[in-house]
């Protein structure tokens, strides 16, 4: 790895805690964490490739049981862990992985426009929502005593900002690809 | 912009390694038992743990106020489709854990939490799965450059709502993203200018060609 | 256009940057000069609600930068010290007409605008450019014009000159001179100040002399040295 | 030491930046003035590496910039144009720390070269403080001193004084006369270069001129404007 990866892993970390300082887009009165922060994952994904991507959010991972407040709402701490969205936070790192290791494959050569953007909004929807969440499920599932069922509720409530995200995510990742190309590592 | 509370509680002079031993088993042992008259006290004993800290209120309001309404909400969800009990279990458990994890968190350092984060690498660093102090190198990156993406991501929505624009988030990321992979250049080329990696690490000096944009 | 401080203070932590500093800025050109660190980018930050009074308030016009920084923040263009978080989109042109779009500007008139304001500061050869890929100097002068095309009633700039060559120092110059809006310029070149209305110093975050640049910018020299 | 560019071009795309330069550069204190956007940066980038010819080849000393970057990285001291991204980690002292725990000082040493290095620069008292928050000219000072404590051979200073005040530029320019290394300064500050053995002048990526500042800054003052 060389000392630039590591710039860009330590850099996109910043990128997804920056999002989550940002004043959180509140979908209802109750605070769950709906962030601003799977964008950043998605994006470090789909700009940074698998390797460097899931570095980020590892990253991130590891500030958090620091005890650095690096998610949304100034949270962090050993406690997130185990907590009920501590699975979702974890997932994160294999959710970075999936979505570049498919940019990567699909969606860096794809043709015209509309091609690319889609091929990365596939990318992103599936790392950045299916892979999160199929790890934060089972997770919370675990740490409540609910049902897998019951425990999907919360992966209902987050889907659709998660989707309208792997929407930006993806159109974002176009972008500066045209304009800024690196090669996804 | 650590979570870190300055304190001279008995919780502050343990050290990091203890904590985080006795975290590890305390997050097993809750799940051993569904015993309400275990795991009650044990809560009752993680709360006055948590006071020993004396920790800002404003502090602890924000670290608790997010977990204590998704632990509401699952206490209801269990409730409803389960039974009291179930319910009782499920909170005490989670109460006990996100109490105690709070305390070990407001009285460690993060320099101390990152002296046993290196021990713990240490013997995989060995193995070679694992490049310790770049982890190290990394950790401390991101803490530099935290406040400055924050200011940055200012600096740029500031510029656009001053040209008429209002939360567009493809116009706010784009610039962030691109300035971004432009600095790392940048960045990287500074800390190589400055002998990294060490001389004596495992990885011998690659050449490795710094930037991808560089003509040639 | 009237902008008042009463009062104002700005700490970050245990630092007092700015200390209860009162001024009334009228004049058409206002320049501020003073040592590394004497709290000129926080003043300037403070007059577009950027940053927040700990204690006092902003008036710009009648509105209080802690209440109404959106419309504030149309009124008063800023040009940053760093001119990299300014440019927005990846050519030149766009990055112009982006805000002239964004506040309702005819589509038709659009390039013409844009097309002027960068003849006005010499650079009408950037129009195409990738604006990440251009020099130091170079950005400077286009996020300067992309200011100046929203033409905001005040011009706030943080050391505008500091990445140009001589003759596009001068350029800048001639334009901050023929700006018909008020404009507050912080720089350390004091030769830029020529002509100013008024000139506050700064030092340790209070106002050690307010005066014309006549007698403003001996005094700097002379405290400074 | 002998930085020897052979033949050189650059080009990004189409654009041919630097057209074919060839220049031998052995004295103590080397400047090189030019427009903006005449190659300064991309020239400095040249000398350690950070940008590769398209053509042509740059020696340092017996490596070539093309093979040998990292060794020539740690001989070839670099201060950017834009300080931000080059304090890389959080606490001033700890920046300056990092680049002599690399080279394996001992570490006792390094607190007490550390804050030597900080005096020599008047900057002593910034020790302690977060990196991001500094003000411009603070930050160009830490980076400074950040690339002078590590003791390279040849320092290329990058536009160094853009954000300094009067007195901050006075001590830089005091600073790099006692270096007793060699030293490249690209600059627009004219009067950096007195004393200078050597300055190259830049137009449209070739070398336009190339005197003592004797004769060099006044052809470039009465050709530049
Ligand atoms: N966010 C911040 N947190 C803490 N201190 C800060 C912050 N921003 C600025 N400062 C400090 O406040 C002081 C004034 O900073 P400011 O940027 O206003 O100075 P300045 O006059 O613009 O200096 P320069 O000429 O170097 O640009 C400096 O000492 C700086 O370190
Ligand atoms: N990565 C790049 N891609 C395309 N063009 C570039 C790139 N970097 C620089 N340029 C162009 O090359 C020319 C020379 O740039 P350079 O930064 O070397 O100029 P400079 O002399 O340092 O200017 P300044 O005084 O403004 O800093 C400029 O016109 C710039 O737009
Ligand atoms: O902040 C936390 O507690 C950890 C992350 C939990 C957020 C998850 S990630 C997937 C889902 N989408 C959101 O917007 N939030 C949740
Ligand atoms: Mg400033
Ligand atoms: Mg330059």
């Amino acid at each position: 790895m060389s000392t630039q990866d590591l710039v860009l892993i330590a850099l996109f970390c910043a990128v997804i805690v920056a999002l989550g300082l940002l004043p959180p887009v509140s979908i209802a009165v109750i605070p769950v964490p709906v962030t601003l922060q799977t964008l950043g994952v998605m994006l470090a994904g789909a700009v940074l490739g698998p390797v460097r991507g899931a570095g980020a959010c590892a990253l991130v991972v590891l500030l958090t049981v620091l005890g650095l407040p690096v998610l949304s709402g100034g949270r962090g701490g050993l406690g997130v862990i185990p907590g009920p969205t501590g699975g979702y936070l974890l997932g994160w790192i294999p959710g970075a992985f999936v979505t570049g290791w498919l940019v990567k494959r699909f969606a860096v050569r794809a043709g015209g426009r509309l091609t690319s953007l889609a091929a990365h909004f596939a990318a992103c929807l599936v790392g950045g929502l299916l892979v999160v969440y199929a790890v934060g499920v089972p997770w919370t599932s675990m740490t409540t005593g609910l049902g897998m069922g019951k425990a999907a509720l919360g992966a209902a409530y987050f889907a659709i900002g998660d989707t309208l995200k792997a929407a930006v995510a993806a159109a974002v990742a176009h972008h500066v690809r045209r304009s800024y190309p690196i090669e996804p590592r | 912009m650590s979570l870190y509370v300055p304190g001279t509680s008995p919780l502050h002079r343990v050290p990091a390694g203890w904590k985080l031993a006795v975290l590890l088993l305390c997050g097993v042992a809750v799940f051993l038992t569904r015993s309400v008259t275990l795991l009650g006290p044990a809560a009752g004993l993680a709360l006055v743990l948590l006071l020993t800290v004396r920790a800002p209120r404003e502090q602890l309001a924000r670290q608790l106020r997010g977990p204590l309404w998704i632990l509401a909400a699952v206490v209801a969800v269990a409730a409803l489709t389960e039974s009291g009990h179930a319910a009782l279990v499920v909170g005490l458990r989670l109460v006990i854990l996100l109490l105690t994890a709070l305390s070990v968190t407001l009285t460690t350092r993060t320099s101390e939490l990152q002296g046993v984060l290196e021990v713990m690498l240490r013997p995989l660093d060995r193995a070679g799965l694992v490049n310790a102090p770049a982890v190290a190198l990394a950790v401390s990156l991101a803490l530099r450059f935290i406040p400055e993406v924050f200011q940055q991501f200012q600096e740029i929505r500031e510029a656009q709502a001053a040209r008429g624009l209002r939360g567009s988030p493809l116009a706010l990321v784009v610039p962030l993203v691109i300035r971004v992979l432009r600095s790392a250049e940048d960045i990287a080329a500074a800390i190589d200018a400055r002998c990294y990696p060490p001389a004596r690490s495992r990885h011998p000096d690659r050449d490795d060609r710094l930037s991808g944009k560089a003509p040639g | 256009m009237r902008i008042a401080l009463d009062a104002v203070s700005v700490r970050f932590g245990p630092r007092t940057v700015l200390d209860a500093v009162s001024v009334e800025l009228t004049e058409r050109r206002i320049g501020v000069i003073g040592a590394n660190g004497s709290g000129k980018s926080t003043f300037a930050r403070l007059l577009n609600g950027l940053v927040l009074p700990s204690a006092g308030t902003v008036l710009v016009g009648a509105d209080d930068t802690a209440r109404d920084a959106r419309r504030i923040r149309r009124r008063v263009g800023f040009v940053f010290q760093n001119p990299d978080n300014q440019i927005v989109l990846p050519l030149v042109e766009e990055d112009l007409a982006f805000g002239l779009r964004n506040t309702g500007v005819p589509r038709k008139e659009i390039p013409g605008r844009v097309r002027e304001q960068l003849a006005d500061l010499g650079i009408a050869a950037l129009a195409g450019r990738p604006s990440h890929a251009l020099s130091g100097g170079e950005k400077q002068l286009v996020a300067l014009a992309a200011v100046l095309v929203m033409r905001p009633e005040t011009v706030v700039f943080d050391e505008p000159t500091t990445l140009l060559d001589l003759r596009n120092r001068n350029r800048l110059r001639a334009v901050i001179a023929a700006l018909p809006q008020q404009a507050v310029v912080l720089t350390h070149d004091l030769g830029l100040l020529d002509g100013f209305d008024r000139v506050l110093v700064l030092d340790e975050g209070r106002i050690a002399y307010d005066g014309p640049p006549r007698t403003a910018v001996p005094w700097y020299v002379a405290h400074h040295s």
